[in-house]
């Protein structure tokens, strides 16, 4: 039932401090005066806490159990980090310089350490998510070929088939024309394919390495050699980036420019879909475009320096979203150095360990040594069983699981991704399996039973091609 | 091992024997090793690091909400306690964008209901689950405009805040659009026979502020008479004013963007806030961000699942309506924990107290030869104009536990010395007083 | 499955700061050192958070619901009451007195407008719950006997049959001989049996007013008036205080001692049964007998008073349950003189409504206006359906809402005790009947769906009488 | 209305038609209305209810818990954040007592839990779910040994916590139980000549400290040798130390209590702290409290129950174990979230950092000339000489920020001016080198 249906005209649950002043005459025209009451809940607090605690119980979430969506990088968030966020809700963004200076400080502070994290020399944390930070990346590399006089001729930017939706998006979002590569057959940029597409025209290649299929790209020297030969940037998105902390690092392998999921890698939560934040670290020659503030060490303390001249000016207001800083600020200071290290040491061995015991029984896309995550390939049992991926998906939400990413990458057809994170123990890992056994067993057995499912669930499978096609955008009384 | 990564010594050893490698460098093959470590400080125990951090906190200023008095897009409201206590809950706070709806209805139908609020408020029919920021939000309405237009030229209301219209520039140069900036009148509203003469056949939309930055809300009636009927109108409201002033919607608002931070959210340094983004049913799939819908499952019960999907990145990549995947929602969820609780009379008290408390503060301080710049009916803000030295003096208060009105001739240096004002119901009548004493001194 | 279950040998949930202090030679005698590692959890964080998530998540709460337990008040819990506590957390008790003037105010504070809430003179916070209070409450009495040189005389205590079992129990724990009192048919103090056993033997007439069926004791004033002719004291047990606020006080009804359940009527929360808090009030000629200290206003503070010779000694440690008292401190804040008339006339009106409707459908014991509470009365019920009282509790915890007190109290057989409180809404008062007439057709037309109830709970109905014949006190390896 | 009282005029008016009274005040013609309102102050609002709640707590002054060397029965130590995250959720806060199993099993099953750690920690074969204290679980424990021996004598050792006997003399007073206090020696442990001479045949039990108030830690096997098999021993214990030391079921205990505030528990001014009550099955059925036990529900599927409630109160009535009913189930959840994440290294851990910060500061207190009183090995507290103005000493090292030291010789008069110092894993070695500065100076 919904808040509003349990309303009640009259009914309340706030009050308000005893009001003092005396009342002045509304000076406001009539016809910019509201006339109807707008149609929002009327309950007690009561009303209000059952309400939410009821939503709530309906949510899967990390802190239920394990949350295998590859590429989401689904890891424990630490209770600490949401008390130190805590310490910081209350400043005003516009407050008086001397008056904010610790929080300029932690910005500084993290900005230096994620410099270091990815091998990069300055860095904005204003973009508010991945996809934000993409676009930010794109826009410093479209004002660096302004700046150069090159804008007119490097329209292109190379998107190999692998890549997240968002790529290709946020290139577009910046202005450029987007191209796709074709993965090669061992899953990786095809070396081939690339250097029939890079020419002068090309501004920026974008990969996510490790890829979307759990694989390092092995070429990624040859790659960044040769982006770089002929003038173009490449860009490193930093979904996969819980692979390869304490090993290597994007700046390391030849990215010019890093976007950052502390959402994922620096485990702030999800909050069922945001705020997140994507900060971007570039190399030296793209700083000067970074959007203002950027944050810079003065003396013992940091500063906001907003002389720029060639900035392309700002991506959201202020300085981004600052409180979830603070929970990837006081991740990496509990994790550490080495700490960071084993964090990737243990995702990339936890995938392993699942991609080996499932290779036994279903099928991996490319079954070698994966990193952080890997794909399984349904599209034998799908013909086999006339079960679905997505039925398997639905099934695994029965045995108190939630799914793994289904049917990305695109170009595995009927794709499970699965990335289990270093927080999930062996004994959880083994219980995903057994999930994952039973289920092909039934899926043999009996595919009805599958194809029906969920069926544990608050609510059975759910119809979302008539919910597109007869679109209920709100609720009407 | 960590308190966070379960694995024993013995554990990792037989997963190694399972895969069948020796070592898990044996994992990395493929990986250049270029570094040997970071130059960052080992980890350290939880009770180190909320010492360390505490410490950085401290170095930050917290002003009692009672003394502040500075606005200018991010607001201090009244936040009943219930707010962050359901907010908290962690299957909330750690749960994924609900990608499966059957195990994710409470994210869905509490985005549906926070929807629903949204529309209810800005008098519109249709609003996404949410945008980065009120900035970013108006940005993309002007992308948006173009995709329903097909036309280029924005005239976008000086009068706008004005870092979301340099988030706009940001967004809009690579597409071409071109902005045109609309000056303001006397009143501190927009200039009605400017707009005439600024929209023309290439114009794609108008956009307006209401209120506006200066606190002063605009004619919305007006100005929608003056645009032809195929320009489309965009308002930037403040949504808590709403409650108070008619929605947009009833003045044929094409597309109603806002920074919901005022709605239950606290301040944070000025993120997270939230984006929302409403508009007409006509418009909706031009519109960015994810949507939330009303559906049903096998048995027949009502349930909640994300719609139009094919309008998203993830399906659409480059044709995409917009390259946004992670949003707000966990901002939204307070948002509709927020308004659940106020109600609509509690929001109205909330904007009324606030309308109160500003024209009171502007007598007071009218009483002491501080003018007002505009003679526009404002709403919870007003700009007066302040001395030269006045910069000076608002640091000064900081002395005295106040955060004052910000000078903004920086930004609007055509004004002279002057300061933005801003009131909301957290402010006392002995605070209101207090201020007024401490600026003319 | 058990948190032990889950543990592995070495799995480490906790990091200390490092430890910068040289190691002593261990000086404990070799016998008295630990030998062998208790068989305690060896989990990580995030198995912590899921073990307790998962736990919570199988508890019903009012948070999540109604629960009308009879005689218990459970009533919505306000939020803020916690985060007052948690500014009181860090404090330890024998601070130097002048750090803890905060403490020692609140606790003064709300000692006088408790005072004034039950009309005594004094009173004492220290007992941490009801039946302590209780346990107190009949301390002072023997104590205050004793001083008058009655105590080898004044050997009795009567209770109504209908009285809640601490009430005996307490009684033997003073020292003192139980005597029962049947109630009459009305369901109240029969005076008759009343006279026959009131005599200068008895120390304390124990009584709950209203009492355990919901029922005003109409005879109080009378009942006090013999008691107090025989010398023997009146104590008001404050379970049942909901009702009666901002009309009447146990000490204007003639009640010498008052207990108070700060957990029900001032809606600290349960916590699972417990902690709560059982201040007790007492009139002036008992004051000298209290626990020590005794809270005293001093000027413009409040002071610690130790200074009772003829004290009772102390009944547990320190002040009582010092953060349970801060959270009724707030309620009563927040509520305040109307509000809390506003609670006990609401609670009422809920509990009236539910008998007005319920007892179309089953048969309330004594069908007449009630006061916060009523009893339902099966045992026509029972012998026609077959269908016991036990049964329509399991079946209610089905439709997701908790079930009455069953059982209770004991002089109505097949007893159903419901008490809605005043927090409850119209519509949630509707949804009980609703279920409550469903289970009745049910339990007619297909009793043995009631009998094998619950079904939609995290667990089917549990055997707790092989629990107890084969007890089972301990998880083992 | 009320925000927290939900029924508008209008459904009471419904609601008092359904009774069929014509108003609210016809439902009390019961009552004799004896007052017309409280004299208390009318009901505020949460903004203002904060406000004046925060100003009380700030006429408390808190310390640094690395400069606390107060103890004496309760304790700081390091409590994982996950506690109080984990312990907040509200399905433990807002349930009751588990009367409906069904829907308690996370209550049920976190109290079985419960009682195995108990178990396993004091080395005793059950435990209860809980008493108010570690002051009225021993004077309970007193009084289940005369429910299990029939006789009525007590030996306690003088050295048991000096509240605990005060409760346990009002406790068992009524029931004509004869108290006879046990002296201890040089050593600062019970005096071992004294205590054979002290038990007869009227003796029930002998109750020791283990450590003691003094922080010395007895000789239970000792203890044990010298009384008769048929009286009981009861032993008050330290559960943090339990982690060091062996285990009281080890030495013959028959009953053994504690305080549990120190295992993960703030220290609430004192309460709510938790009793632990542990026993021997053989005296099980005359324990009291309530206690948790493991069966089966009708599809053979584990379960939880509350069990042996014939010895209870609610049913037993004025024949029942004790009158207890309430008690302090969310602390026992509170003390099992610590223990699960500490785990026995980790408590283990801090017994022994409390254990050897402990001596270093005695050491050093030594070294600048405050001499130990007793030279028996002490846990994580000692008694030293201090002089005879230590008290004002005591009262001046707050404004240095320290909790230091209790002076003890108004309870132990026969001991002089003393003091008794405690340390625990919070405090550093810079904490402990400042304490011993300021007390010398």
């Amino acid at each position: 039932m919904t808040i509003f249906e349990k309303s009640t005209s009259g009914r309340k649950g706030y009050e308000l401090p005893e009001y003092e002043l005396p009342s002045v005459d509304c000076g406001i025209p009539e016809h910019l005066v509201r006339k109807e009451k707008p149609l929002l809940p009327e309950v007690s607090e009561v009303d209000v806490v059952r309400h939410y605690t009821e939503l709530a119980s309906k949510n899967y979430s990390v802190d239920k159990g394990f949350y295998p969506l590859g590429s989401c990088t689904m890891k424990y968030n630490p209770k600490i980090n949401e008390d130190m966020a805590m310490l910081f809700t209350q400043l005003h963004p516009m407050q008086p310089r001397e008056t904010i200076q610790g929080a300029i400080d932690l910005m500084g502070h993290l900005k230096e350490m994620l410099c270091e994290i990815t091998g990069t020399d300055d860095m904005t944390l204003q973009p508010a998510a991945g996809a934000h930070g993409e676009l930010t990346g794109l826009l410093v590399a479209r004002a660096y070929f302004e700046d150069k006089g090159e804008l007119d001729k490097r329209r292109k930017v190379l998107v190999p088939d692998s890549a997240h939706g968002t790529n290709p998006a946020s290139a577009a979002m910046a202005g450029f024309e987007v191209v796709e590569l074709k993965s090669g057959k061992d899953g990786c940029v095809n070396l081939e394919e690339l250097k029939a597409h890079l020419d002068e025209n090309v501004a920026v290649i974008m990969l996510t390495n490790p890829n979307t299929l759990g694989l390092f790209e092995k070429d990624i020297l040859t790659i960044a050699k040769m982006a770089h030969e002929v003038g173009a940037l490449l860009y490193y998105d930093g979904a996969n980036l819980n692979a390869i902390m304490g090993r290597t690092r994007p700046g390391d392998m030849g990215f010019d420019i890093v976007h950052l999921n502390l959402h994922k890698t620096f485990s702030t939560p999800h909050g069922m879909g945001g705020p997140g934040s994507g900060p971007i670290g570039v190399k030296k020659h793209l700083a000067p475009y970074l959007p203002v503030p950027v944050i810079r060490k003065a003396g013992e303390k940091y500063d906001l320096d907003y002389n720029l001249p060639k900035s392309i000016g700002m991506v959201r207001s202020f300085y981004g979203n600052f409180t979830v800083m603070v929970k990837a600020y006081t991740y990496i200071l509990t994790m550490g150095n080495k700490g960071l290290k084993h964090v990737s040491d243990m995702a990339v061995l936890n995938a392993n360990y699942l991609r080996a015991k499932l290779s036994k029984i279903y099928k991996v896309a490319y079954d070698r040594i994966c990193m952080h995550e890997f794909v399984i390939d349904n599209e034998e049992f799908v013909k086999k069983t006339g079960v679905k991926t997505l039925d398997i998906a639905k099934r695994l939400l029965d045995y108190g699981l939630h799914a793994p990413t289904v049917y990305f990458p695109l170009i595995v057809h009927e794709a499970m991704m699965i990335e289990p994170t270093e927080t999930e123990s062996k004994r959880t890992l083994d219980e995903f399996i057994d999930a994952m056994e039973k289920i092909y067993n039934e899926a043999i057995e009996n595919p009805e039973l599958v194809k029906k499912a969920p069926y544990k669930t608050p609510i059975r499978r759910l119809d979302d091609v008539n919910a597109t096609k007869y679109p209920v955008f709100r609720y009407k009384k | 091992m960590h308190r966070y990564i379960p694995h024993t010594e013995e554990e990792i050893r037989q997963m190694l024997e399972e895969i069948g490698v020796k070592s898990i460098d044996d994992l990395f093959v493929d990986v250049p090793k270029t570094i040997d470590g970071y130059n960052i400080p080992e980890g350290k125990d939880e009770f180190t690091v909320r010492k360390f951090v505490e410490g950085i906190s401290k170095k930050n200023i917290n002003f009692d909400p009672e003394n502040i008095f500075l606005g200018a897009g991010i607001y201090y409201h009244y936040i009943p306690t219930v707010v962050k206590h359901m907010a908290s809950n962690p299957n909330f706070v750690t749960a994924y964008t609900p990608y499966q709806a059957e195990v994710s209805q409470g994210t869905l139908q509490m985005l549906f209901e926070y929807q629903t609020m949204m529309c209810e408020l800005t008098g519109m029919e249709v609003a996404n689950s949410s945008m980065y920021d009120g900035a970013s939000a108006f940005a993309e309405s002007l992308l948006m405009a173009v995709r329903v237009t097909g036309k280029t030229k924005m005239v976008v209301a000086k009068t706008i805040n004005p870092e979301y219209r340099t988030v706009a520039k940001t967004y809009t140069k690579p597409q071409g659009i071109e902005i045109h900036e609309l000056d303001y009148d006397q009143s501190g509203k927009v200039d009605i026979e400017k707009l005439k003469s600024s929209v023309d056949d290439k114009t794609a939309a108008v956009a307006i502020a209401y209120p506006n930055f200066f606190g002063v809300i605009e004619d919305l009636k007006a100005i929608r008479e003056v645009i032809p009927q195929n320009v489309m109108f965009i308002v930037v409201a403040e949504p808590v004013s709403l409650a108070l002033l008619e929605a947009p919607g009833k003045f044929g608002a094409d597309i109603v963007v806002g920074e919901g931070q005022s709605l239950g959210v606290t301040p944070n340094f000025g993120g997270p806030g939230i984006g929302f983004f409403t508009t007409l049913e006509k418009h909706v799939r031009k519109m960015p961000g994810r949507i939330i819908g009303e559906t049903k499952d096998l048995e027949g019960n009502k349930g909640y699942v994300m719609i139009l999907q094919t309008r998203e990145q993830h399906i659409r990549r480059e044709k995409a309506t917009s390259n946004i995947c992670s949003n707000q929602a966990y901002i939204a969820l307070i948002n509709a924990i927020y308004i659940s609780t106020m109600g609509p009379e509690g929001l109205k008290e909330v904007a009324w107290r606030s309308y109160n408390n500003a024209h009171y503060l502007a007598k007071k301080l009218e009483e002491r030869g501080f003018s007002r710049i505009f003679n526009g009916e404002f709403f919870n803000e007003f700009v007066v104009k302040v001395p030269e030295t006045y910069r000076q003096k608002w640091h000064e208060m900081v002395k005295d536990g106040i955060l004052g009105p910000i000078p903004i001739d920086r930004v609007y240096k055509e004004l002279g010395p002057s300061a933005l004002v801003c009131s909301t119901e957290v402010n006392t009548k002995a605070s209101i007083e207090r201020l007024v004493e401490v600026m003319s001194k």
